[in-house]
């Protein structure tokens, strides 16, 4: 393992360890369901249901078709706070 | 070459936030997603089944409806025809 | 045409085409027959003629005055009965 590899794996540690994975999961759920990105999914899937008829579509189908839509409507300041606290983390772990 | 170092952990630390950032976005974005087709796909099976349920119960007072008005109709005009008759028979 | 009046329609189409409407109904008069019902019926005709006067009643006057008692007293049990037998027959049929 190289020491870019060991870096990474301690880092990704820590941030188990410490809780802090999870807290950054928490925070982005909520900052999804406050901006209002959580509704968007919800009316994207009635969509889809209306469309193909509720006996022709399965969650499978809905995944499937929802999820590249749901990654690129994530707001950009959504991804820039995520990103900074990331950061922030590293800097202060990664020595 | 110390400033080269830094400069180097600087990069990793950028791109390595990076990807970090991506992965948690899909781990979340994937979880929601999936929670929000289950449930939807839920909330439209529960809608279906009330409204099945409604409609059931609507054809369901619509057929006794219907046969009682007309049984009753049929009812009225034979017990009519049966006193009239009795009468008629009394009158002979 | 929305949702629940298309799905009344298509109940309804189902239940005529193949028959069912018909047995429902045939089903329904013998069970008001065996429970009495029509012999209650006829009772009532006969009370509503001798009060009236026979020369002062009419088929719609008889209707009229029995109909609220004809369907106060259809028993419960015929109903529900008929409700069940309507929804095992939507249940085999359902696509």
């Amino acid at each position: 393992m190289n020491k870019e590899s060991r870096l990474k794996a301690s880092i990704n540690q820590k941030l188990t360890e410490t809780g802090e994975r999870d807290r950054l999961k928490e925070l982005l759920r909520a900052k999804l369901t406050e901006c209002g990105w959580k509704d968007q999914m919800k009316a994207q899937c009635k969509e889809v249901i209306k469309e193909k008829g509720l006996e022709h579509v399965t969650v499978e189908d809905l995944v499937v078709e929802i999820t590249p839509k749901g990654r690129a409507l994530v707001p950009d300041s959504v991804k820039r706070d995520l990103l900074l606290r990331i950061r922030a983390f590293l800097t202060q772990h990664a020595s | 070459e110390e400033a080269r170092r830094r400069q180097e952990h600087e990069a990793f630390l950028m791109q390595f936030s990076g990807s970090l950032c991506t992965e948690i976005i899909h781990e979340v974005v994937d979880e929601a997603v999936k929670e929000a087709a289950t449930s939807e796909i839920q909330e439209a099976l529960k809608e279906k089944a009330v409204r099945f349920a409604k409609c059931t119960e609507q054809i369901w007072s619509s057929l006794i409806e219907e046969t009682l008005n007309s049984d009753m109709a049929q009812l009225a005009e034979e017990v009519l025809e049966a006193e009239k008759e009795l009468i008629r028979k009394f009158i002979k």
